[in-house]
């Protein structure tokens, strides 16, 4: 039975917009059955007030060691055990996860553009949406990035808007 | 007496009006995060509001609020002020 | 308040490769923070035999019926009020799910290829991560869509590979 | 005396080398899915293992196993065999 080989991990901050199809083509694997991507997009309202544009700002050299630690944990916590001989009816096991990538986009994002995205490739279904959804939380809670919404609204005494 | 490198971000930046500042402080006893937080408040009153929510991290490593006093800062450190994160 | 507009809502099946990044697009929207996608891939592996193919087949008339009904059913489940007032902090609420694409492919799928796609928008990150993973549920369900695996195994009596 | 078309999928296709076939049933009293069920078994025996194990779908929606006998078939209506799916 073979084992599973180390997850290829790749993470990156980005000032230009992020492909989310190179995403994806970067953890596609022949080892893997499934992969979940995960995309966030700006939106154009922020509690109700419309949004302009984004504005996120990252402490950078400390992000990506964040971002390659998140993939490092998330992998490591969804790897397989590298049977593919069993019939697996819940969407897991095998080699587990094989591949993740995780992009995050600074500076201004436009409306419906793309803030970040996480690819994961895994042999089944569910290891590789889980992964994906596990290595966002981890991101949100712990890699130092700030979003800024500039809203639709002009500051009477400034005359900017805020 | 280490120059302590200190990176402020967000919020922090932006009432700083700076991006970075060094800090110096005594090192005997050897200063602690807990130190570099008072100084700088002293330095930037207008911190104040931002400081009570923000961690630091020390080398890339957060620093938890409980460990600011054991956690020892040495010259050419960098200290990130890290306001609440939104990052996604 | 404003009220979620009904969801857009595209089914397929196709014969041609399935274009991932055109099935993101589909489904982008300004009043969507977050896009989930599913991307099934063909492994090179079934129960521990190499696989050099999959063949699908598909009763397609009712099939796009099905994909329709998976798609509004999932769409209304994770409906949101149109409330973008207020804090989410459990990545679900505003608009819910705005757009929902499926697509899966028939005919000859080779390793690596993706056979099926399931991307859903919506205003927050949970409401498209559960959305697409039930759908997913749902299709393998009810779906009269079936898979054969081209093993690379030599069949004794025919000479023909099974 | 109803014709009834019937489409085979997948192993059932593959066993009956037919991708479709038509029966005739009778009318009186109504003939019913599990009538097909029978008719196809005698028409086509090598499908016998197959059949355990699929369902019908009466003009594209399924029917339940224990609904067979209740669910009416009509001239012109569209029966499909459907294998375990394994769409995905």
């Amino acid at each position: 039975m073979p084992s599973p080989p180390p997850p290829r991990i790749r993470v990156r901050i980005l000032t230009e917009p992020i492909d989310e199809r190179e995403s994806i083509e970067f953890v596609r694997s022949p080892l893997a059955g499934a992969i979940s991507t995960f995309i966030g997009t700006a939106r154009n309202t922020y509690h109700g007030v419309d949004v302009l544009e984004l504005a996120y700002e990252c402490y950078e050299p400390m992000a990506l060691e964040v971002l390659d630690a998140v993939a490092r944990e998330t992998c490591a916590r969804y790897a397989g055990d590298g049977d593919e001989r069993r019939v697996t009816v819940d969407g897991r096991g095998g080699m587990g996860v094989v591949a993740m990538d995780i992009a995050h986009r600074v500076g201004t994002v436009g409306v419906t553009e793309t803030s970040v995205v996480v690819s994961c490739a895994a042999s089944h279904r569910k290891d590789a949406c889980d992964a994906v959804a596990e290595a966002m939380e981890l991101l949100k809670a712990r890699a130092p990035i700030w979003k800024k919404e500039i809203l639709d609204v002009v500051d009477e005494t400034s005359g900017t808007r805020v | 007496m280490p120059l302590l490198n200190v990176l402020l971000f967000a919020r922090a930046r932006e009432l700083a009006e700076a991006s970075s500042t060094t800090l110096t402080l005594p090192d005997d006893p050897p200063a602690s995060v807990a130190d570099a937080r008072a100084e700088l408040l002293t330095r930037f009153p207008q911190l104040s509001g931002v400081l009570q929510t923000s961690i630091f991290a020390l080398n890339k490593t957060y620093v938890k609020r409980d460990d600011e006093r054991v956690a020892i800062v040495r010259a050419g450190d960098e200290l990130a002020v890290v306001p609440p994160i939104s990052g996604g």
